[in-house]
Parts: structure tokens; sequence; C-alpha cells
């Protein structure tokens, strides 16, 4: 964080106080998740990562640029598919099988951006959601992917030859790192001059356009960037739990993705990241008992709709910012 | 970042070896019992395999263990990823011994590989696919439910030979219907049958209907369904709509379907099962406690399945006095298995326990005594030579 | 181009910059615009006027290509814009601003200049930049922002803004565009007294050398600042001349004071 | 009893959004009797009436009909209590037929008007009864607006620009049509511009001018006050 | 008899089914064009509203063994019940927010709903039967015809139409098109516009009971039987126009009419030639085919 003349967009000013703050809840942070595995089971953690990731990407869309995609989990699912199919078949490394499955997912999002993207509010939430569906039987269809069985037993290999990912400590180090990368891309991008002007689309768009902007050309640059990153999160999960199924290309997983961000705080950095860890750890806790997960999850999400549609983050701004 | 990695590795080692000597001295059996618990498998495996396996410890004297035995249970969902991330979690966070496994194969397969690697016992007591001890197999693995090969060959060659030799497959779009339909037709093809055609449909097909009248169409003796769960349900509750019900051979059934259908829809339906409820004394005493405990739920081969499997797995780590994955899963082997609920059962190098199995019928609304009285059995096939070999098997682990 | 625009119009003044031809739109049955011609001379500043519903902001909408015309042609500075899109229309230099307030309300005053500046410096697509690249934007959008006189609430959230403090925001957002030809909207609509004088004046001052299109109901207004108008009623054009022209002519009359009955 | 209050407002203030547009407007129409709201486009007239039937984001100060205090009444129970709104744009249904529109209002009282007098008032509208609204005139669709709310039967009605726009056949159609409102005893609250029609019409007579009221007198005083109008009317 | 090489009777039959699985479409979409008409929202709980359609059949005849007959016009009653509970209780309080939050609520009911009855029921379908009346099936010479799926299109067409008429040609539907084109001003007029959007969204969801009803003796009656098929449904509601209602309708079994000629063509297509068909629409005609511009 080097541009301090900037004056960081926001309803709180930056005082210096709030930015020693800002900056200490930073590093407790990156303490927390250096050493997290040594106490909490790492897969479990890493499961947390890939869909705090995936849930942000969605946000970079829906909170910063305001369009609700529902047809999400055919990025995060792509790039899920084509690392593990490039990993186990072809027989590249986990980090190539990654950028292809990033590359995927971008040409992917880009497909369905084009057309999504000439509709506006709900009508681009169906039409994003018809062409995820369309997309699930080409991804059902398709010869590479096993169908129903998905492809299992995805090697994790080595990384670069030296870290042998195949331990999940290391692995979460590897997953990290991923995850820091996505992150600081996100980061980079809506605090960037571009997201500056993503901002202004997603605030006034009739106006945006009577600035000259071209807006389709920026939504659909977001969207793309987007599903590059969603494609990351699901390439990343695939070698986590070296599988790749049509569950992470279901319309279900886009939802599930839109409750993360929803829960957390929508167009906030960290809110989706807190959703995706809520969510993530009830799944986790819940499966193991009677409680039917889909009703809690349900049912967080209406009153999330109804009284917390500013979310965690929302709702702990708030209360850090009352007197 | 490796410098890193190696601490924090090394703390958490530290943590693990401390627990591990504090619970050493009274380190239980723990079974894992993971199923697909509300799912579309459920009815066939789920609650009741859990209860099965709870009722095979407790039916088990204890006192030969010297230690407690503790069953989990978790509900995979049927979906891959969540198997594999659960097995994951219960072998590295609790420890467990071994896993009774029920519900998609495509999921099963994936937790036998991981069970695998960590060196953990998996019992295969509620999935069909020849892969379990195929290609696939563990050195840790048993797989006791019957395989698709098994399944196709008790009803397929059973028709054929009386005469209904034209078959049409109705499959599964995935590779337990697909393999369930070539051994089928084999089968069939073995026996002097032959196709007539075959639609595949995706998993959980809500309309049968147009591949119904495809097979109609075709002029077959013989509708084959080569698929499970609801989709076996609906497309004979459909087969009947459109007059197709006579022809209708299903190649995986439980008595648990024919519960849901109704003998009225169902009657007539030729199966083939390694476990009928009250197919001798033994298994009527065990499954009328069972239903006892379940409202009146009949146990399927699913059930009856991961109580032999359960029963086994105890009386292998009593035996050998230990719960090492290797040592027990060689007691387990070379054990003979109890007669009963399985009849003439053995265990194969490649892990396929091998038993006798049934050719049954649906009964008719009328033949039926009661809610619980559902087939009658038409013959008796003996096991020894109708499983696939360890030698043709294909597990890599056979030499 | 923009500035050949600007000395086209000022070497031979009578060349229109903006000239309309046919101009027709209807929704569904409803025909808001009707085979208007009209032509605007640069330089100047011109008045659209007419009762409520006479099509004024349609046709506005029309112009600024934020309406696809149903038929008609538009032209500015000799180029046809009937078939371009709207934010091309304002990078060739025609901005308009709306009837209803337009300001980006969780941006600060100075964001929502500056944002207007980015595309016009080229300073809209890094995304591998962080916010320290727009620091050279500050002091053309402070310059802005006093030339309006809000400079002192360059770091209000633009939501907070009065109503008045809004709309002048939109004209310093508007003229950090530079355009050569500004469509307002009703700038005045819902305006205090003591901000009309001020908005009026800022207009006077920003149309200089360029060309202004505005409408307005406040006759005052209109008769103080606008060279020509142009009156409109049911989508049709009744009559255009210089204010005084306009003031006596009968359609305008009964288009503004009324018909007399029995 | 022709003394007594029908509507009368008190100290109102309205917003759009967040501009304000009406600043503690007072206005008492009496019984029976017929006001004009004179002023320029965007004094305030238009959103005075949207004030009284609750068109607008926020709204305070007292409105009382017939004594009762209205301003918490829910504002699909205001036509009940005897209020009709002839809206600016007319508010007719465009992809309603004529005769849908005319059916729709639920019958709040009787204000006399019975269905075959109105046929002979306005014939188009019963010669084109089976028409989308959409696809009338600007002067039917005003024709078609008033004759719906009298319909309904209420004893107070809210008229905004009913001769916006028209030509001066209906004009002078619409003139009738009051005159003979008058007769019957509704009261009437006018929106208009039209000077020369308003004159003719009402009986007193308020200035708004930047959401507040300037000046009131009655229809006798309107020769003393002609310079006041032509300044608040801007012409 | 052979048409391009495909049988007749093949043909003849695959197309059947597709008027029936359009005849659920249409129902379905129906109810989701009638209710985003009124309320702008896109109804997410539509599939769940099914799928409990055919739940209360099935429990009105395991527990009180109500008859097909006797649901039928039970199940569609409670169905709007609950519409009309969750209408007032929660979606009301998003009157005014973004259209968005509508759709989310509506998923976080459907997830409530499949969720709940998972949990009671598990996910293996229940066995409902078709009244005796309608279970046997005609040899139409070139098919084979069975008699509840006739009547399920028949129905479905009564409904529909009947919907359009109620829509188009009644004084209520007068009143709901006025509620729809202007709401704030038809309550100046007097007319209670919050009761008839809750009368709607319970309507929408009546028809997507009638439909569940009609489904539990053909289909698996299930938790998530609607959830897949809810996606099917939106895209025929984009293709036919938002908030058209003879949109909705004739898309509805126009679509499924493709989808059945698709299976005799290329078997391997039908699940998703209606996302192709959206995908041209919308490129080509955003607002649909029977919508007005959006």
């Amino acid at each position: 964080m080097s541009n301090t003349t900037t004056h960081v967009p926001g309803p709180a000013q930056s005082l210096p106080s709030a930015r020693v703050l800002k900056l200490a809840a930073f590093a407790i942070l990156a303490v927390v998740l250096l050493v997290a595995p040594a106490v909490l089971y790492p897969v479990f953690l890493m499961k947390i990562l890939c869909f705090a990731l995936f849930a942000s990407a969605l946000n970079l869309l829906l909170g910063y640029t305001g369009l609700l995609s529902f047809g999400h989990a055919t990025f995060f699912g792509g790039g899920a598919y084509f690392t593990a199919y490039c990993v186990k078949i072809l027989d590249v490394g986990p980090l190539t099988g990654i950028l292809i499955g990033v590359g995927g997912a971008a040409v992917l999002g880009l497909a369905i951006g084009v057309i999504a993207i000439r509709r506006q509010g709900i009508y681009f939430a169906m039409t994003t959601l018809a062409l995820s569906q369309l997309a699930y039987f080409c991804f059902l269809r398709a010869p590479f992917t096993n169908a129903e069985d998905g492809i299992q037993n995805v090697p994790r290999g080595t990384l670069l030859g030296i870290f042998d990912l195949t331990d999940h400590v290391t692995m979460y180090f590897f997953v990290l790192t991923v995850f820091a990368i996505g992150m600081f891309t996100i980061w980079r991008i809506v605090t960037s001059p571009f997201g500056e002007v993503v901002k202004a689309i997603r605030e006034n768009e009739q106006r945006a356009i009577s600035l000259g902007y071209n807006v389709n050309r920026y939504k659909l640059s977001v969207f793309t960037v987007s599903a590059a990153l969603a494609g990351l999160a699901g390439s990343t999960k695939a070698l986590v739990f070296q599988i790749a199924t049509l569950t992470d290309v279901s319309w279900q997983m886009s939802g599930e993705a839109i409750l993360m961000a929803l829960l957390g705080g929508l167009g906030t950095l960290t809110g989706p990241a807190a959703g995706a860890t809520v969510i993530v750890t009830m799944q986790n806790y819940l499966a193991a008992t009677s409680v039917p997960v889909n009703v809690v999850i349900g049912v967080v999400f209406v009153i999330s709709v109804l009284l917390f549609r500013k979310g965690i983050v929302g709702v702990f701004q708030k209360f850090s910012k009352a007197p | 970042m490796s410098t890193l990695s190696k601490l924090t590795s090394v703390a958490f080692a530290t943590c693990l070896a401390t627990s591990q000597t504090v619970f050493a001295a009274e380190d239980p059996v723990k079974i894992l019992v993971l199923d697909d618990m509300r799912g579309i498998f459920s009815g066939n495996g789920g609650p009741n395999t859990l209860l099965a396996v709870q009722m095979a410890v407790e039916d088990f004297d204890t006192s030969s263990l010297g230690t407690t035995v503790e069953v989990l249970s978790a509900d995979h969902q049927n979906k891959a990823d969540v198997g594999s991330s659960l097995a994951q979690r219960f072998i590295d966070e609790q420890g467990v011994d071994a896993i009774t496994f029920g519900g998609s194969s495509a999921v099963g397969l994936a937790v036998q590989g991981r069970a695998a690697e960590s060196k953990v016992i998996t019992m295969t007591t509620g999935g069909y696919a020849p892969n379990f001890v195929g290609d696939q197999c563990s050195p840790y693995g048993t797989q006791w439910a019957p395989t698709t090969r098994e399944l196709a060959r008790g009803v397929a060659g059973t028709l054929v030979d009386q005469g209904l030799k034209d078959w049409y497959f109705i499959t599964a779009d995935y590779v337990f219907g697909r393999a369930l339909s070539t051994d089928a037709a084999d089968a069939v093809v073995d026996a002097g049958g032959g196709m007539k055609g075959e639609t595949l449909h995706p998993l959980n097909t809500n309309d049968m209907a147009s591949a119904l009248l495809a097979a109609q169409a075709s002029g077959a003796d013989v509708v084959g369904l080569a698929n499970a769960g609801s989709d076996t349900e609906t497309a004979i509750k459909q087969a009947r709509s459109f007059g197709v019900g006579d022809k209708l051979a299903a190649l995986l059934f439980f008595s648990n379907n024919a519960q849901a259908l109704t003998l009225d829809v169902a009657q007539g339906i030729r199966v083939s099962t390694s476990f009928y409820w009250n197919m001798n004394d033994t298994t009527t005493a065990w499954a009328e406690r069972f239903m006892e405990r379940n409202g009146g739920q009949v146990p399927t081969m699913g059930h009856a399945n991961a109580y032999a499997a359960t029963t086994h797995y105890l009386k292998s780590v009593a035996a050998a006095k230990s719960q090492d994955a290797a040592e027990v899963t060689a007691m387990m082997h070379s054990l003979p298995v109890d007669a009963g609920i399985l009849e003439n059962a053995s265990i194969q190098e490649n892990g396929r326990v091998v038993y006798d199995m049934l050719l049954a019928e649906v009964k008719a609304p009328s033949e039926s005594t009661g809610p619980t009285d559902l087939y009658k059995i038409l013959s008796r096939i003996d096991g020894s030579d109708f499983f696939l070999s360890a030698a043709e098997s294909g597990c890599p682990l056979v030499n | 181009m923009i500035q050949e625009l600007v000395n086209d119009g000022q070497a031979v003044s009578d060349t229109p910059v903006l000239s309309v031809r046919g101009l027709c739109k209807s929704f569904g049955g409803f025909h808001a615009v009707k085979n208007v011609d009209v032509d605007f001379q640069p330089g100047q500043i011109h008045a659209l006027i007419g009762p409520n519903g006479a099509g004024k902001s349609t046709f506005f909408s029309l112009l600024s290509k934020f309406h696809e015309p149903t038929s008609g042609t538009i032209s500015l500075a000799g180029q046809d814009i009937t078939r371009i899109r709207p934010e091309k229309v304002v990078r060739m230099g025609m901005v308009r601003s709306f009837q209803i307030s337009a300001v980006f309300p969780e941006m600060t005053v100075l964001e929502n200049v500056r944002v207007a500046l980015q595309r016009r410096t080229g300073r809209d697509i890094q995304f591998w930049c962080g916010l320290g690249l727009l620091d050279s934007l500050r002091d053309e959008a402070m310059y802005l922002l006093d030339r309006v006189g809000i400079a002192d609430l360059a770091d209000k959230r633009a939501a907070d803004l009065s109503y008045g403090r809004k709309r002048t925001l939109e004209i310093a957002t508007t003229l950090a565009l530079d355009p050569k030809v500004i469509l307002l909207d009703e700038p005045m609509a819902g305006m205090a007294i003591e901000d009309i004088g001020m908005v009026s004046a800022l207009i006077k001052e920003i149309s200089q050398d360029r060309t202004t299109l505005m409408v307005e109901h406040n006759l005052n207004v209109v008769e103080d600042l606008c060279d020509t108008a142009t009156v409109l009623a049911r989508g049709e054009i009744v009559a255009k001349g210089t204010f005084s022209e306009i003031r006596n002519d009968s359609e305008v009359r009964r288009a503004y004071i009324g018909t007399d009955y029995d | 009893m022709i003394e007594e209050n029908c509507l009368a407002l008190s100290d109102i203030h309205g917003w759009y959004g967040e501009s304000k547009a009406l600043h503690g407007i007072e206005i008492n129409v009496k019984r029976g009797q017929t006001v004009a709201l004179m002023g320029r486009n965007g004094a305030g007239k238009t959103t005075t009436l949207r004030a009284i039937t609750r068109q607008l984001t926020r709204t305070e100060g007292s409105i009382t009909k017939d004594g009762q205090d209205i301003s918490a009444v829910p504002r699909h129970k205001l036509a009940y209590k005897g209020i009709g709104f002839v809206p600016e744009d007319r508010g007719t249904y465009n992809s309603l037929s004529v005769q849908e529109n005319l059916k729709l209002l639920p019958k709040v009282g009787n204000s006399g008007m019975s269905i075959d007098e109105l046929h002979s008032f306005f014939p188009n509208i019963q010669e084109r009864r089976h028409a989308p609204a959409g696809t009338l005139s600007g002067g039917e669709q005003q024709m078609l607006a008033m004759a719906r709310v009298l319909l309904a039967g209420p004893d107070l009605i809210l008229l905004d620009e009913p001769t916006e726009g028209l030509a001066p056949v209906f004009v002078q159609k619409i003139a009738e049509l009051l005159q003979d409102l008058k007769k019957r005893g509704l009261t009437i609250l006018l929106v208009e511009q039209n000077m020369l029609f308003t004159r003719k019409l009402a009986d007193h007579f308020y200035m708004i001018e930047n959401g507040l009221v300037v000046a009131d007198f009655p229809a006798e005083e309107l020769s003393e006050n002609e310079e006041l109008i032509s300044r608040v009317l801007g012409v | 008899m052979e048409i391009f090489g495909i049988s007749v009777p093949a043909l003849a039959g695959q197309l059947l089914i597709g008027l029936f699985n359009g005849a659920f479409y249409a129902l379905l979409s129906l109810g989701l064009a009638v209710i985003f008409g009124m309320l702008r929202i896109i109804n997410f709980a539509h599939g769940a509203f099914y799928m409990l359609g055919a739940f209360s059949a099935y429990m009105l005849s395991a527990y009180l063994e109500a008859s097909f007959w006797v649901s039928l016009l039970i199940v569609p009653l409670i169905l709007a019940a609950l519409a009309a509970v969750l209408e007032r209780s929660m979606l009301q309080r998003l009157a005014g927010l973004d259209p968005l939050y509508g759709l989310l609520l509506t998923f976080g009911f459907a997830l409530i709903l499949e969720g709940g009855m998972q949990y009671v029921f598990g996910v293996a379908g229940q066995p409902y039967s078709p009244p005796a009346s309608l279970s046997g099936a005609s040899n139409l010479g070139f098919m084979f015809m069975p008699h509840y799926r006739a009547f399920v299109i028949v129905v479905s067409l009564i409904v529909c139409f009947g919907t359009w008429l109620l829509i188009e040609r009644t004084k209520i539907g007068s009143i709901l098109r006025a509620a729809t084109e202007n709401p704030s001003l038809s309550e100046v007029f007097g007319l209670n516009v919050p009761v008839l959007i809750t009368a709607t969204y319970a309507f929408g969801a009546a028809l997507a009971g009638i439909a569940g009803i009609m489904a539990a003796p053909v289909f698996q009656v299930s938790p998530y039987m609607g959830s897949n098929l809810i996606i099917v449904v939106f895209a025929v509601v984009v293709i036919g126009g938002m908030g058209s209602i003879m949109g909705a309708i004739i898309s509805g079994f126009a679509l499924g009419l493709v989808e059945g000629l698709t299976k005799v063509i290329y078997s391997e297509a039908s699940n998703v030639v209606v996302f192709v068909i959206m995908a041209i629409v919308l490129y080509f005609r955003p607002a649909g085919l029977f919508g007005k511009d959006a």
C-alpha cells in the first residue's frame, strides 16, 4: 500500500489511526493464516481459501460492478475440469495445470459475457443462469469429464520440482499463495484507475455512458477477469481435493458463491472471504450432525437478504463506527 | 515459505503425536459409515446401513478386542468431492480404522482411493461398480456388494433361457450404468440373445417416456433397466402407463424400491440379489430385530452386507490383535466369513467377497401377505464360479 | 477533430453544429416526437421550451442517442450520428445532463470529476496501477470544482450534497469532458431561488465558445440566458427564433398561456 | 353549509427523493367551491396534488378532508374518503380498453352523474369503448380520465392541467363539464396554467411560487391582481 | 411408415411426450410470468412450489387418504396460502429495493423448502398413483396413449387459457393489469395494490401447485424434482418474453414440442436445445419473442 497521497475512497476517512488499525488487522490475519495449519485441519483450511477466492471473484462482479451472475460455477467448475484433465491425463505440472484452468475459464467467461452483457439487472442474471446451464450439459456430455464420475484421483504433483504437494501442509502454503495472488489481483483492480471507472458504472450507468465510457467493454472486462479468478479458485480446488465433478459446475454452486458474498458483505474486500469461512465451516460441522445443512443455509440466506444486506463486514463496520 | 512450512509441519506433527500418546492406551476401533444418508441411494444404504453396522458392533463380543468400538457416520451426499474430503478428514482428524461405504460408485471409488493412500480399510457394502475390486482395487479394500456383472448375469441369463431373446436397454449415462448395460448385453449374447438398441439418459431423469417409447418401437422382448435408485423407479412407474410394464427387467433393484413403488406397480419384476430378508432362519431373525428398530423398513442387500462386513472386520481385528490395516486385511482374507447373512461366502485376493446369489420376482399384491412380503425366490445361483476371479478382475495387485 | 468543430463553427457561423431532419420517435402507439427539423448554430445558447409532455426530454434523449429514433437523421458537425452509440456521441464532443441530477453518489465530489477526466486523459483502463496514477488529475479537478464554486466540498460524499450542489457538481463533471455541445435538461428544476442565479451565471460562463442547448421552463431564465429558442408542443416544433419573436407568437402564447373558450 | 372546509392543507412540506419541493403550503377548499392553483412550471402545483394523493417520497404537515385528518390513511383508502384524482398525464391505462378503464375504479359515492349522462357528454368514449386507451387522442384520454373519476362518484375532484396540450374544441368541452359539475355541488381543486380557462371557472385562486403560497384571493378580486398574476406566471 | 427415416409412431410418440412436457413448462412459466408482471420478481422458489404441490398431494393421500380429485382442488389452495404468507411476511419488505434481492430471497425460500422436504422425506421418490379412472391407456394405432398424460395436456391447456381469459377479459384481470401498469396511481384510485400483489403471488404459486400435483403420478415425488426443471422454465420465460402471459403459454408448449422433436432427430441435444434457443433469441431479440421492449 504505497499510495499515501491518494484519497482512499469510501465513506470512512482514512485517519492515521484507522490506517494503523487496518494494517494491524492485516498483520494479525496474515499471522493467523500462517499458523492456522498447525491448529486446524489443513484440507479444511484449503477449502475455505478456495471458496473465499471464488466468492471474492464473484464479488468483483456483483459487489463492485453491480452485475449478478447466476452462472459463475461454470468458470469455477470449468477451471477445475481443465486443470484436473491436464494434470491427470496430459501429465503437466500443477502450476501449468492451474494456468490452463484459469485461461480456459477466462475464455468461457468471455464467450458467456459477450451474450449476457447485452442485458441488465434481472435479465442479466437469467441469461448467465441459462447459459451456465447450457455449459453444464456440455460438461456432462464432454468426453473428457467422465460425466457423473468426474475426474478422480488427480495427482497434486510436485511444485517446480521442489515442493511435494501431496503433503497437506505444503499444499496449504501453495494454496495460500494462490489465494494471496488472487486477492491481490482483486484489490489491485478495485483500487486502480480502471476500478474507479467500474465503480462509476455501478453507481450510475447512464451517467457513465454520458461521460463517454463504453460501459459494455468495461463490464465485459470485469466479467472475464472475474471468470478467470473463479477459474483459479476452481483449479486450485481440483488439486486440493484431487477431483473435479459436476457439482462444481452446477447452478447450486453459483448460488452458494452468491450466498457467501452476500453474507460476508458485497462490495467489500474481506466480506466474501468472511462469508465463505462461515458457510464452509457451517457445512463442515453440520455435515456430521443431523441438522439439515440446506435448510440452515437457506435460513441464513433469507435472513441476510432481509436484515443484513450489508453482510458480516457491514454489520461489523456499523458497530465499529458507532460512538 | 519452505522453512515456515517445515516449522508448521513440525508443530502440527507434535500436536498429533501428543494426542496419540495420550489416547494410545485405549485406542478404540473406529468405524466410519460413509454413505448417502438422505439422497437418492439412501433407501438401499443410508441410515439403515448405520443401523446395521451398529447392530453388528452390539452383537459382537467386544471383550475379545481389548478395546471399545466407536461407530461414526457421515453423509457424502453422493458428491465425490464431499465424500473424498469427508473420508480424508475422518482419517486425518479422527484416525478411523475402517470405512464402510455405500451410495454412488463414483464417490466410493474416490473414497477408496483416498483411504488406500492413508492405509485405511474400506468395505464397500453399497457400491456396485466392478472397479472397486478391478482396476482401482485397494490393498485394504473388500467389496461386499455384488458388481454390475453378477447383477446383470443373474437376471439376463435367466430370462434369455426362458426365451426372451431380444433386449433393449435404458441406461444411466455414467460409468455404473454403462458397465451394467455392457455386462448385461454380454450375458444376453452369451446366452444366445440379441440387442435391439439402447437409450442413454442422464442421472436423475424424471421422464423416461421417450426412452420407453423408443424401446417399445424397437420390438424388443425385454426392456432392461441399467440404472438405479429413483431412475429405476421412474422407469418402472412410467413403463406401466405406456404398456411396457410386462417387459421390464431391472438389473439393480432393491426391496426398498419395491416398497416405494408399491407391489401393484412393481409386481413381476425379476431381480438378482445377494439377500432377501427371510431367505433363511438367520436372516429372518436378524431382519426382524432390524425392522423392530427402524419402523418396519425391510433390510436390503446393502444393509445385510454392511452387517456381515462389520462382523467379519471385528472378528479379524480380534484375531489379528491389531488395528493395522495390512494385518487386519490379511486376517479378513484368511478367516472364513460367517454363514447366515451371506451363504457360502469367502474373500478373493482382490478383495472380492464371493457368495451365493438369488433370483427373485416381486410378488403381485394378491400374493403378498403383508407390507414386508415382497419377493418370491425363483432360484439360487452358486457363487463359486459366478463371480469374476481375482485373476480376471484386472486388479493390479493380483499377479 | 473537436478543435476543428469549433473552428469551423467560428469561421462559418451559419453552418449548423447540430442538425436534425425528420426526427420521429414513437413508444408503442404514442408519438412523442413528430417529424422535427431543426438546426442549431454554433457558439450560442439555445432554449428548448414547451409545455409538459411536449417531448423535450425525449428529444434530448434522441440527440444524445440514449433513445433510438424511429426515423429521421441527426448530424453533429456534419457527421451523421443517427446510428452511433451514445458514448461515441460523447467522444465526438456532445454531452448531456439529466433531468434528475446524475452524480456517482458513493464517490466523493473530487472523484466524481476525476472519473470524468480519466477517459479524456487515457487513464481509464490501467487496472495494474494504484490510484496514485490519478494524482495528476487532482489539480485539474480542483480547478473545475473551484470554477463552479464547490472546491471546498471536494472530499464530501456526493450523496450528501444538497440538490443544488449536485446539479453544480454535474455541471463540473460535464465541463471536465470539455464538450463542444452541451445538452442541459432542466438545469434549474427544483432549485432554490438563490441557486438559480448562481447556476444561471455558471451556465452563461461555461457556454462561452461552446454550443449549449437547454430545456427550461423558467422563461425569465430563458430570456436572460438564451440567444434563440425553439418551442415544442405535442412533439412538434411550433415556433423558433429569438426569444422576443417567440414571445409574441400566437402558437406559443396558446401553448403557454392557454386557449380561451366561450 | 357552503362555508364548511372540504379540504384543508396546513403547513405541507414535500420531498421528491432528496429534493424538497413544498415549503409549507396552506390551502383551504370550501365545500362546493372550485379552487385554482396557479403558478409557473415547477412551482409546486402538481406536487401539491401529489402531496394530497401521497405520491411524494416524503410529506409532512396536516391534510384534512371534511375535518378528518387523512394524512395517515393508507393510500388505497383515500378514494373512499371521496377524493377523485385526474393526474397531469391523465393516468389512463394504455393497455386497458376504454371500457375497462371506465369500469376500473371502485364506487366511492354518488356524484350525481349517471353513465348515460356521461355518454352524452363524451360521445367519443362510447364509440371507442373497445379500443385500447393508448390509441385515443390526448383530448379523448382526458375525457376518459374525467369520466372514469366521475363514475366512481367522489365529492372532491383533484384536476391537474386538464386542458394541457388539447385542441380548443376539447377545452370547450371540458369547461362545459366543469361548469356542470359545479352546478351539481362538487368541490374541485384545479391546477391550471391556462388563465383564460381558469378565470371563468374558479371561485378562489391560490398563487404558488417555489413551493409556497404567495397569494390567494377570491374571484371577485381577480382584476386587482392582474400584475401579480403576470409576475408569478412569468408571462 | 417413415418420414425422413424416422418412423411415424416414434415421431408421433415423441411429439406427444414433448407436448406433455410442454404442458408443465407452460403452467410453470405462466405462473412465473404472472408473478413477474406484477411483482417484477423472478420467483426462484417456483420449482420448490411445484415440488410442494406434488408433496402436498402425496401427503394428503398418504395421511388423509384424499383422492387425486380432492387434492387437485386443495393443493393449489395450500400453495396459495403458503405463498401469501411468504409474500406478506417477507417478500413485501423488499418493495422498492433492487429486484435482484427478490430473486435472492426466493432462492433462499427454495433452499429452505427443498432442504426441509429432504430432511423429512429423504431424496428418494415417494409413490403416488394416478386416479383409477385415468390409469389406462389407449392404442391409437400409431402410438400408445396413456390416458393420464392426455388428461394433463388438456387440463394444462384449460388452466393456461383460463388464466389468459381471466387476465385479459375480466374485471379482476383489468384491475391486475392496471395495477401492473401504474401501481401508485392505482392505489390513489382506490385499488388495494398490496393485496393484489399478495394475491398475484399466491395465484402464481397455485399454478405451480397444480403443475406439481399433476406431476406426482408420473414423475417421482422428490424434494429436488423442481430444482432442475425450473431452470428450463426460466429459459422458457426468457424466450417467451418476461411478463408476457401469452408468450409464456405458447413458448411453453412450443419448446416442449421442440424438445420432443430433438429427441427423435438428435437425442443428445435434447437437454440443451432450450438453452441454445434462448441464447439465440436473447442475441437477436433481447426482449423475448412476445415481450415488449424491456
